[in-house]
């Protein structure tokens, strides 16, 4: 409602200043908001935290829990510090194949988010452009592209992703599964959820096409290819940017209920979700850490993704999942 | 109305339409099932007479027209492990699973509506935003880890020993906060009631009940806080509308305006929501029934998946498949009688 | 010149099918011709299925945008299409423009047909017709400078341009619409409405086109804004020699701008007149309506003459004349005939039966 | 007294910015069965004002100071349940857009049934013959059967006439309306503000007309308001504002008008436009627009460009201008030189 304008007069005498691109990102409403929005600021540097930790795993982490020789089947079952009969090897204590509980969790947070970033990256690829298809071309290519959406939809994106896992699984064999499970599970869950991404870039690009700056663009003269890509695709990034957040939560949760249905990473190079699934199987003899603490790391990963996610949507409010 | 009717039966039927040549092509790619009926020891020459006398020789085509002509009269084949008719194995595990998924329904339309409309009322009340930050991290904890938390508290027990225990109100505190863990976690328990066929029911009796709560919680856990949510963001959207200004505007009573001018209008877009979340609730029942070993059809389509029973896996998928016709169908018909701008015989809005 | 009008005239005549079209003469810029557009209401197939007397029939549903209309723009003048939401003129103005294609009819531009040109044999029109639009909040991409949104046109048009003339024509047409040119680094919603308006009518001067479609241009603004922009494109017309084709709801600004105004009403014209003509003398019962209606500033009780009812929706448009269910002089005629223009002594052409025969 | 009396109005926003303040010192009168319109462009705060007098301006708006004034009841510091009983029942509401202002999933009846129940004690029965009664008074072709349907099936001009029919149901002593037909087409526009200003006339309710048209404003009220950036600028008869205005705004507004040119010519117009509420210039917010001070001597008076003009007795109006003496100065001189 208040937004500055131009006062004409006087402009003769007062040359006006060209803001950079630094001073207008510093000017703009996200940088106001993310500075004074406490939250945010916790959960970006917890992600940016988490990403770096985990990214950096080998060089961090106390043992290779990859490395069978490092690893001391006595020492399995091991508590985390604060509790009697721990272990000071183990600050978090031990799985039941006596890995160091903090090692590994470094080692199954990267592989989260190495399958979270990817499946997203092609979810956005395909949807992206199964979106623009739809939303540019219109007619027989948009209602047959869409209805698979919607089918798909309907289905639920992770009963999508079990039934494809567990029939590649079925297919190609335990072990091949097991060996290529990072490609899989980045392939499946990128499969089951692209209709989330055409449905929104459709949407954006439908509401964008009818403005009048696109007429204006085809009444220049302009290809309907450069209309496409220089004037309505970047218009809808900023709806592509805020369901970017909450697809990368729920791809990574996706891929730990994978795991955790035997359908996902091999407890051999285990993911959070495979080490809460291995953990379970203690947790009535008391081992209630091996399950709990990767699940904690878990639930504070995507929890700072959904909390960023939200300011996003906030500050960005384009209108999701509508029209 | 009719139209209507014969435009869903379209749909269902193009739907279905692909959900069987994707479960035929399952069928067709998983395992070989002339070695699943004979054995290793039977000579080559025998296998492949017995594949040309079950047709499987047959071009593609045909092979799926025998295939979908069988599951039309309800015939998806033999479970290679129960050594019975796949649906007959469905039937009797469909009950536990609808029994658990309207458990957790009717938990999320109990607490979803009030909750959601009480925090887009009231936004800045301390409760609502109790509310939304609970809700948050609700939506952020999978489900399955949610069971495994609930079993923990509620089955397993925790004892808490921060508090000093020599002093009375350090061992309050610690009593307090721990739990006994005595609620059941592990199936439907001993005394279930059949009602007719293969249904057997958990609500008859104080065990049976005892048994559905744990698992319903966790199955509604990641729903409830996505409807409270949705319920709020479209109801804060409704108040900001010409017709509930102008209600008031009228003079008539909030109560009413919320109620009556706001609500109706918010349920429209959430019934929407709500009927593609019917499938996402199936694909979590997976994920509950396999922690809470709940018998139902979930954790029987995995122990299909790990056992290579392709008949069980290709019924569940049809099965599942004509749920979610229905309930679409049934979810659109909801709509069109409660939106008056809809008429079911033009396009749904 | 005098020859080549003639010959113009000549191949005009040649492709006029109806005598009642012939008074416009050789110098119409552009020429509509029995212009036709219709959209389909009935989505896709499966959406058309109706079921009526027991039997499935596949159903659909048009909207008649426009219903036959012609028109010829003079060069130099401005044309102002009057009529009420849905009476079809913005349809005229985006089919004219090459937005829309037309269901039937012809348009032609300086005695060329364009309507079923290629994009890439229109290229060279797109120079010569540009358009304004209604909203000035939506007419420039949010993700471009000025500069960059007036740098566009040239660039495409201009391919021989060098950057420093592309440059200097940017900073020309910004003056030129009063927009300071040291604001070209900045983006469409630093600027108030009545700015942005006028950095769209720079975008589209920037190609010193010869005319200039109009799309309600200046009722998104504000009273004093209004005017603002009106002087802008009457010193524009005055300066550059612009045709313009202006599209409008308000008869004030017709009366003000226009030389010639077409009032239209479900698609079809139903009065042509030079503007005042028609403001001294409206002769269709629904210009009469229409004129009377406008508050002034002067009288203190309103006078107008009350239309029967609502406008019917252009779906399932009326038998006979379009306008017979809400006219005063209707009768059988009128409900089973469609009228059409027929020009009157003093070049004003009405299509009424009840003027035609002189019951008006 | 009069029936309503705005004195020192003082509205304001509590954004992330800061606090915007949309309504400055309004103060206006109303009599019974009295049409008052009030002028203004977008951003001058006249909805604004409109939606302040029942206390209807959402969150994050409300009323800093100044007095309402309504029949002997202060409607600015009473309870919420209190106004409810004036709202829609003393004071009922026309708003602007007529396809947005009727609730989709309710029936016309119903939305015009639950509106006297809510104000009397009355058997559904006997509301729906009232309403049927109001339908037919709002000139509705066959009204029985509107009362079933539903809003999306009606036109934009039939949903305004059953807006103004629900403003009439409780015989309200004033109806505000919020530019009631620049929704509409041109034709609907004039029967619609014919229909109102007859009805007004003979159930004597008082008019308060929000609108940006000067034409409207002069053919239906007796008195007005012009507004500009959150302020009264001038207040008056209707007939001697338009014929003579006082404020180089309300001139500039007149004056730009189509109709007061020749044909043909060039527009009288304001140059620059409306500064925006939270960047407010100094003094007379209209000064840096203002004609009549640079046209005096280039520079702007300190006054004007230092202290907020006070209300004057001009003419027959009132108007805050620093500049009045010498305008009137100055059109003496011309029409001393004319004649």
């Amino acid at each position: 409602m208040t937004t500055p304008t131009v006062t004409q007069s006087n402009s003769q005498t007062t040359r006006p200043r060209i803001p950079s691109r630094w001073e207008r990102l510093r000017d703009s409403y996200l940088w106001y908001s993310f500075k004074r929005d406490h939250t945010a600021q916790l959960c970006l540097a917890i992600f940016i935290g988490l990403v770096i930790v985990a990214f950096a795993s080998p060089l961090l982490a106390p043992t290779d829990p990859y490395d069978l020789r490092q690893i001391d089947i006595m020492a399995s079952e091991l508590p985390p510090f604060w509790i009697e009969g721990a272990d000071e090897r183990f600050i978090l204590g031990t799985d039941a194949q006596g890995r160091d509980l903090l090692s590994i969790i470094l080692y199954g947070t990267r592989v989260s988010l190495l399958i979270g970033f990817g499946a997203v990256i092609l979810q956005a690829l395909l949807g992206i452009t199964f979106g623009l298809m739809a939303g540019y071309l219109g007619g027989r290519v948009d209602a047959l592209l869409m209805r698979l959406a919607d089918i798909q939809l309907s289905f639920s994106t992770l009963m999508v992703a079990i039934v494809v896992g567990a029939v590649v699984k079925a297919t190609m064999g335990g072990a091949f599964y097991s060996e290529y499970a990072i490609i899989m599970l980045i392939l499946i869950i990128g499969l089951a959820e692209w209709p989330q991404y055409a449905r929104t870039v459709r949407a954006s690009v439908l509401a964008e096409k009818n403005k009048e700056y696109v007429d204006a663009a085809r009444v220049m003269g302009l290809r309907s290819k450069r209309i496409m890509f220089r004037h309505v695709l970047p218009n809808t990034l900023s709806p592509i940017f805020v369901i970017s957040t909450v697809q990368i939560a729920n791809a990574i949760i996706s891929e730990a209920a994978l795991s955790f249905l035997g359908l996902g990473m091999p407890e051999t190079h285990p993911s959070l979700g495979s080490l809460i699934k291995s953990g379970f199987d203690y947790i009535q003899s008391g081992s209630w850490w091996i399950t709990l603490i990767p699940g904690a790391v878990l639930v504070i990963l995507v929890l700072s993704i959904n909390l960023l996610g939200d300011w996003l949507r906030d500050v960005m409010n384009p209108r999701l999942y509508k029209g | 109305m009719i139209a209507f009717l014969i435009k869903r039966l379209m749909h269902a039927i193009l739907v279905m339409f692909i959900i069987s040549v994707l479960a035929f092509a399952i069928q067709d790619n998983l395992g070989d099932p002339v070695q699943q009926m004979v054995g290793q020891s039977v000579p080559e020459s025998e296998r492949e007479a017995l594949r040309e006398r079950l047709g499987l020789n047959d071009p593609f085509l045909v092979q799926y027209g025998r295939f979908a002509l069988n599951a039309v009269q309800g015939d998806f084949g033999t479970s290679y492990f129960y050594r019975e008719p796949a649906l007959d194995v469905i039937a009797r595990h469909l009950p536990a699973t609808l029994e658990l998924v309207f458990a957790s329904m009717l938990i999320i339309v109990l607490f979803s509506v009030p909750i959601g409309v009480y925090s887009a009322i009231k936004p800045r009340a301390m409760l609502s935003r109790f509310f939304m930050g609970v809700s948050i991290v609700g939506i952020s904890v999978p489900v399955f880890l949610t069971a495994i938390i609930l079993i923990q508290i509620f089955s397993i027990g925790i004892t808490i020993t921060l508090f000093p225990e020599s002093t009375g109100w350090g061992s309050w505190l610690n009593d307090f906060f721990s739990t006994e863990g005595n609620m059941p976690s592990f199936g439907r328990g001993y005394d279930l009631v059949q009602v007719f066929g293969h249904w057997e029911t958990n609500l008859a009796t104080w065990n049976g009940l005892q048994h559905l709560v744990l698992p319903s919680i966790a199955l509604a856990s990641i729903m409830l806080p996505l409807f409270i949510r949705l319920i709020r963001a479209e109801m804060m959207e409704v108040m900001q509308s010409d017709y509930v200004k102008y209600a008031r505007a009228k003079g008539i009573s909030m109560r009413r305006v919320y109620f009556v001018h706001a609500l109706k209008n918010t349920m429209l877009p959430v019934i929407t929501v709500g009927g593609v979340q019917i499938g996402t609730m199936v694909a979590y029942a997976i994920l509950t029934e396999t922690v809470f070993q709940w018998p139902g059809m979930g954790l029987m389509f995995l122990d299909a998946i790990n056992r290579a029973d392709t008949p069980l896996i290709v019924s569940y998928l049809m099965i599942v498949g004509v749920i979610f016709v229905v309930t679409n169908t049934i979810v659109d018909l909801v709509y069109g009688l409660v939106n008056p701008t809809v008429k079911l015989t033009g396009k749904p809005a | 010149m005098n020859a080549t009008a003639m010959d113009l005239k000549d191949a005009n005549l040649e492709s006029v099918d109806t005598p009642t079209q012939n008074e416009e003469s050789a110098d119409s810029l552009l020429q509509i011709r029995n212009l036709k557009k219709r959209f389909s209401l009935s989505g896709d197939f499966l959406e058309q299925l109706r079921f009526k007397g027991g039997k499935l029939i596949r159903h659909r549903e048009y909207v008649h945008a426009i219903n036959g209309v012609n028109l010829d723009i003079k060069r130099g003048e401005a044309l102002c299409v009057v009529g009420e939401s849905g009476c079809g003129k913005s349809t005229v103005a985006r089919t004219v423009m090459g937005l829309l294609t037309p269901t039937a009819g012809e348009i032609s531009y300086a005695g060329q047909r364009i309507d079923n040109l290629s994009s890439r044999e229109l290229l060279p029109f797109r120079k010569r017709m540009q358009m304004i639009f209604q909203n000035p909040y939506a007419s420039l991409n949010p993700r471009m400078t000025i500069q960059q949104t007036l740098e566009e046109p040239l660039r495409l048009h201009h391919p021989d341009w060098n950057r420093l003339k592309v440059q200097e024509k940017v900073q020309e047409v910004m003056s030129s619409v009063g927009i300071d040119p040291d604001w070209g680094k900045r983006f469409g919603h630093e600027f108030s409405g009545g700015q942005r308006q006028r950095i769209a009518i720079a975008r589209a001067l920037a190609v010193d086109p010869e005319f200039i479609v109009a799309d309600e241009p200046i009722s998104a603004l504000d009273v004093s804004i209004q005017a603002q922009v009106l002087n802008l494109l009457m010193d524009a017309q005055r300066d550059r020699n612009l045709t313009y084709l202006f599209i409008t709801h308000d008869l004030a600004v017709v009366e003000h701008f226009g030389t010639r105004v077409a009032v239209m009403y479900l698609g079809t014209v139903c009065e042509i007149a030079t503007t005042a003509t028609l403001f001294n003398k409206p002769r269709h019962p629904y210009t009469q309506a229409l004129l009377s209606a406008i508050p002034r500033l002067e009288d203190d009780r309103p006078q107008h003459i009350r239309l029967k009812g609502e406008v019917p929706t252009p779906v399932n448009l009326p038998s006979g004349c379009v306008f017979h269910g809400r006219c005063p002089y209707a009768n059988t005629r009128c409900r089973q005939e469609i009228p059409t223009l027929v020009t009157q002594l003093d070049g004003t052409r009405v299509a009424c039966h009840a003027v035609e025969e002189n019951r008006l | 007294m009069a029936l309503l009396e705005v004195t020192n109005l003082d509205l304001r926003f509590g954004l992330r910015q800061g606090e915007v303040r949309a309504l400055r010192d309004v103060s206006f009168t109303l009599e019974r069965g009295e049409r008052l319109g009030i002028v203004g462009e977008s951003g001058a705060g006249k909805s604004v004002a409109a939606f302040s007098l029942l206390n209807l301006v959402g969150k994050p708006g409300f009323i800093a100071g100044g007095s309402i004034t309504f029949d002997g009841l202060e409607l600015n510091s009473m309870s919420e349940h209190a106004l409810r009983k004036v709202r829609g029942n003393r004071i009922s509401m026309i708003f602007q857009d007529p396809m947005m202002t009727l609730n989709p999933v309710l029936s016309i009846g119903e939305q015009m049934v639950e509106c006297l129940k809510a104000h009397r004690r009355i058997s559904s029965k006997k509301a729906r013959a009232i309403a049927l009664d109001k339908l037919q008074q709002v000139q509705i072709p066959s009204p029985e059967t509107r009362l079933d349907q539903y809003p999306h099936e009606l036109s934009g001009g039939m949903r305004q006439r059953i807006i103004i029919a629900i403003a009439l149901l409780l015989d309200p002593d004033i109806i505000i309306a919020d530019e009631p037909t620049t929704a509409l087409d041109v034709t609907i526009q004039a029967e619609i503000m014919a229909l109102l200003l007859d009805l007004c006339e003979q159930h004597n309710v008082g008019l308060i007309l929000i609108t940006h048209d000067l034409g409207v404003v002069s053919q239906v009220t007796q008195r007005m308001l012009v507004m500009y950036a959150g302020r009264v600028i001038e207040q008056g008869l209707t007939r001697e504002i338009i014929n003579d205005p006082q404020h180089p705004y309300t001139q500039g507004l007149i004056n730009a008008l189509p109709q007061m040119a020749t044909p043909g010519e060039r527009l009288n117009q304001i140059r620059g436009s409306m500064p925006s509420l939270s960047n407010l210039p100094n003094g007379c917010a209209f000064h840096p627009r203002c004609d009549f001070i640079n046209k005096a001597n280039g520079e702007p008076r300190p006054a004007c460009v230092q202290e907020v003009p006070e209300f004057v007795d001009s003419g027959n109006c009132r108007v805050a201008c620093h500049m009045v003496a010498e305008m009137q100065e100055d059109r003496r001189l011309k029409l001393e030189e004319i004649s």
